[in-house]
């Protein structure tokens, strides 16, 4: 196989599916409305597990972190109003623990939060708790029910988080930047169109750069996980991605409002949807430079470990 | 230079510290500054604080004593700005009587608008809205379409207006109109002073990213006003308000500065109370914020010690709302990476989390950071441009 | 998606990792990688280690065996570049014969300037230069006003460009002149192959912000060429340097992203062996530029992937010109601030120094970053415009 | 005296006066050349103590900080070719000290350095080695012949270093901002003069709003010296001028730089002068970060104050 670092015609056609089942979706539900939970939580409830492509003995429901993160983008887009990275790792760390849970949850019959996401947790049956952001572990994931009951499972489910967390936040900043490059073309000041105010179409290029940054970072970690790369190697990509979205996320979204001046400020419109879910998303699970520092640390321990060896 | 208040003014400082230490309520802090989130409630608050703040003689501090002022100067004015923002007391609901009509009355008004509009605004008996912005303007507002004709006793309105604050809340609004459509954009509008409750004024509110209802449309049918509501000469509105709006971006709101410093001690200590990311750098944020305000208190006493030694304040004053809008949306983004996920969960971040949305539109209302840059580049830099544009 | 390279590029790459184990000097180091500041001596070890890469049998990697290329494809080329930045070998002389003239003369080349040419490029034989920019055009290149005319055997030129790097040790030029001045001005233009040594050629250098002298300008006085050095068809000069220069900027020096990376462990072993500023919070500034770095190198593997899927590159390119370019300043911002004193004065820290000083020119030459944004703002945004502006 | 934080028309005065000396000095001498050294330090040499205005006993000598800070902000606009920050504040120390080394200075007899200015202190008589940066200690300040004498000062050197400092960065970006104003007014690119480019318009006037933050940060600092204002007042505030400048002033050269496109990189248009000038001059006694760090600290520390009163 050659060196394919792209969206080939088959990720496109996924993304484009689930985009329109999720677009299909929302226009049956307000963006907060609780009720569209569960709907959502059945669109990508029955994906199963995440696992590397090329990994013996992966599930014929599993899905690559290519494609989950294409979904997920999709959400991200669509405003999907669930959590939805959370929700797909914990149906991931349950498939792989092999409870019975994981097919309630597959079924949609059992609802799953992740800590510390209290809002998803509020009604739910399980809990997952990830754990905590750390440079050096890479274990302490354990998952949780509601119950009381225990149960450790074997994958770090820390990059799988983080890269659809990333996801999330490409696809509703990119929904904004659309929404802005559309209204930059109609909106006339002074005469002219928005879109024809050099500032403003040098701060649009900057943005769109930044959306492709973090699309790079996504589908490189992505990758790694998918083709199982070192575990290292994968967590270093996965907090890229993560830090790369935690940062240039805010920037577009809060662009996008900037660029559609009083109107992207009135609640009608709608842009804060997408602004509090790319702010929460980029918060939580670890700032931007939270994860900048963690990447930092590694990369300054690898050095110095060379230092050492040449000095020796 | 000399930045030393004479005594006179620190005295009147010290008394205004104590009248606001018996004043605002006992248990008043940051976290309620912004008010009930119920906006009626919340008008009820804002407007008794306003009254209260006129009976403690604190009205009209820099207005003349003709009309009900107390006749001080600007440096006063400075300091009760200064005061009433390091207390985050409420920014009160009139604030376009105090810092725009008012101003366009005294400097534009006949004699007997200053006498009957003046003293009502110091008291807070009348509140004022604005109507200067449309649909198809914001930027642009010299590109209004709200019309007025004359008639034989006076004028007829008829158009739209939008972002209107606390229009549902106010009994008189300042109209800015299209009464000539044969002459260049800039020299055909006048200004006019409009009751709000008349026949042919509808009030419709919009709900704001941060959930609150201060926005409103207005909609002007056959709306029929006496001339003697004129305000300054016809067709000349643009002017009279221009020369007001340049001196209200660098004198409005000069609280905002001691304001953001008590939201950022707010931060702090909340921060330095372990709500905070243990992994933030909080030395280097709080340095920059704090020496960012800093400055910005400095460029406030540049301007206000340059108008009381009668200096004119022009397009420098873009630079001030440049640097307080784009400083307080920052101050929020490192909220954000101070706090962590307690930034979205903590109780006592509530205050951060509303302010992080309304910091949104301050880059954007009284003349987007845009706009700012392009008058800087065109009045104070004189670059030269190839052709007439816009911005 | 797939990132794995083959059996047979492993393969590749791990012979060349030999190769170069032990034809670079065994004490090269980063911190010569800019080569002696003496433009000859430069010119002697750029040159020489040119030759020797294509005795290695690492010229024309991805070039047809008919002109003597190897005939391997982009992936083998994006590895030996990688490669090549990996060690920070010296970056060579003639860049522009590899990366600009030869594929414009395999794009649009005449059979017998294939033969002539691309083997002597390939062989390091010809140091070739661009006369592209002229003092009054700059970014607008398309505004040339060098004029070739046609005489009965050939042209004459007459006219100056500027910016020619390395002209004074090339022995040839390609050269843009406009060759029509009747029609619009990105239609009247073509190309020529020019020998430097040659009468109504005079060379003079101009030294750069680094101390070095690598641009020229070129005066060229009635210049007489045959018409066998035209390249490609009259007046069409433009869209025959255009299609390559959109390729160019997606292409060349790949090896850019593994030398910074070079250059960035370079800082980091100078920082931990204690040379640099206590207080500087060095993890998050070495994590992010090793994040940013991270993502410029997988644009690179997009932009060679696709290329190997026979797709074409074109506005996109400008996004990795824009990252590369800044980044790259900001590696040297954060140098100063992780270094604080050192940077100025500690000898290892030399590199980053002159690199500070070099790296200001790249947001400006290959089209300057404002370029770039208004490529990607009208090719890839298609955000409409009100009229026609240049940039 | 009414409020009045502007430079007033005798602070003009003085500031047209220097910067025409030094205009007029600098017509004769190359930029880098050794032998303008000694004629610049006699321009300035003789300015003597900076010292608060209205302290008891103030030399008939001496300067405002105000006034010094205005002296070597010329001197940066002119690109004199020396260290006059360092030379101004150790004339001040020397005269405090009361030594004879002070007249020597003062005549331009002896010639001194200030540590770790390595470029001044090849073939001086005296060399002052500030204190190190440290947000606690005030004192710290001591000078040093380089035969070995050793005097004590009482006066803290660090306020008067790093205004000087930040007004020296201040008029050297200055000089360069004024200068690409004049060439984007002259630059004609696509049919247009580049100052007709909005990205650029507007990158120049946030250009201005950094200049002007530096001169409110120095004059800030400098009159709350001059009216000898609680000390911890004024290093906070000097602090605040260093670490302005140091941000702000390599951000407007460099963005000058770019301005001018190629013919700014090159060394005969001669704009690399006052970036290496501003470069050095920002990464010296303390990068931006480290002041504001010190900054933050102490603001903290004050904050963690009250807290504490509060809470008891």
């Amino acid at each position: 196989m050659p060196l394919e670092f792209f969206r080939t015609a088959d990720d496109r056609l996924l993304f484009d599916a689930v985009s329109n089942a999720f677009s299909a979706d929302r226009q049956e539900c307000e963006p907060d409305a609780p009720d569209a939970e569960s709907r959502a939580a059945m669109t990508i409830g029955r994906q199963g597990l995440i696992q590397p492509v090329n990994m013996p003995g992966r599930s014929a429901e599993g899905v690559s972190l290519i494609e989950a993160s294409a979904i997920v983008e999709a959400a991200g887009m669509s405003q999907v109003p669930f959590a939805l990275s959370e929700s797909l790792v914990l149906v991931s760390a349950l498939t792989a623990a092999g409870t019975v849970v994981g097919d309630g949850l597959l079924n949609g019959d059992e609802k799953v939060g992740v800590a510390p996401f209290s809002h998803v947790n509020s009604e739910v049956d399980w809990v997952l708790h990830p754990g905590a952001i750390d440079a050096n572990a890479c274990n302490g994931q354990f998952k949780e029910g509601a119950a009381g009951q225990k149960v450790e499972v074997d994958l770090d489910l820390r990059p799988l988080l983080w890269v659809l967390m990333a996801a999330d936040i490409l696809g509703s900043a990119q929904a904004m930047f659309d929404k802005s490059l559309g209204f930059m073309g109609e909106r006339h000041q002074f005469g002219q169109p928005l879109s024809s105010y050099q500032a403003l179409r040098h701060r649009a290029a900057d943005d769109w750069v930044l959306l492709e940054d973090m699309r790079a970072a996504i589908d490189y970690a992505a990758v790694l996980f998918d083709s199982a790369a070192e575990p290292g190697e994968i967590l270093q990509a996965a907090r890229i991605a993560k830090a790369t979205a935690s940062h240039a996320g805010p920037v577009v979204a809060e662009n996008a409002i900037q660029h559609h001046g009083a109107v992207g400020f009135t609640w009608e419109f709608g842009l804060h949807f997408g602004l509090k879910r790319i702010k929460s998303l980029s918060l939580r699970q670890g700032t931007a430079s939270d994860h900048y520092r963690l990447i930092g640390e590694q990369y300054l321990a690898d050095i110095a470990k060379t230092f050492v060896n040449s000095g020796a | 230079m000399d930045i030393r208040l004479t005594p006179e003014q620190e005295a009147f400082r010290d008394g205004l510290r104590i009248w606001l230490s018996s004043n605002l309520e006992q248990d008043w802090d940051g976290d309620r500054y912004r008010g009930p989130t119920d906006d009626v409630e919340n008008f009820a608050l804002q407007h008794a604080w306003e009254r209260k703040l006129h009976e403690g003689g604190y009205g009209g501090l820099h207005w003349p004593t003709a009309y009900g002022g107390r006749g001080l100067g600007i440096v006063e004015y400075f300091v009760l700005m200064e005061e009433l923002g390091r207390v985050a007391a409420p920014e009160g609901i009139n604030s376009i009587g105090r810092e725009l009509v008012g101003p366009i009355i005294l400097d534009a008004g006949t004699e007997a608008q200053k006498r009957r509009f003046i003293p009502r605004i110091i008291s807070a008996d009348d509140i004022w809205c604005q109507g200067f912005s449309e649909p198809n303007s914001g930027s642009d507002l010299a590109s209004v379409q709200t019309f007025a004709s004359r008639t034989d006793d006076g004028w007829v309105i008829n158009g739209q207006k939008v972002w209107t604050s606390y229009a549902q809340f106010s009994n008189w609004c300042i109209l800015l109109c299209r009464t000539d459509r044969t002459v260049p954009k800039h020299k055909g509008m006048t200004l006019f002073l409009v009751p709000t409750a008349q026949d042919g004024l509808e009030i419709r509110s919009l709900r704001q990213i941060t959930g609150r209802r201060e926005f409103n449309e207005l909609f002007l049918t056959e709306m029929r006003i006496p001339d003697s509501l004129r305000l300054g000469p016809v067709n000349e509105g643009w002017q009279v308000a221009n020369r007001v709006l340049a001196f209200e971006r660098g004198t409005t709101r000069l609280y905002r500065q001691a304001r953001f410093a008590h939201e950022l001690r707010g931060l702090a200590r909340l921060v330095l109370s372990g709500a905070g990311n243990k992994r933030a750098d909080k030395a280097l944020l709080f340095g920059r914020l704090s020496a960012r305000l800093g400055i910005l208190r400095q460029h406030n006493l540049r301007i206000v010690s340059r108008i009381a030694a009668g200096e004119a304040i022009g397009p420098e004053a873009s630079l001030q709302k440049l640097n307080w809008s784009i400083l307080h949306q920052d101050i929020m983004a490192d909220a954000g990476e101070l706090l962590g996920d307690a930034f979205l969960e903590h109780p006592a971040a509530e205050r951060f989390r509303e302010t992080y949305l309304q910091a949104r539109a301050e880059t954007i209302y009284a003349g987007t950071s845009e706009i700012q840059r392009s008058i800087i580049a065109d009045r104070v830099l004189k670059l030269p441009r190839a052709r007439k544009e816009g911005v």
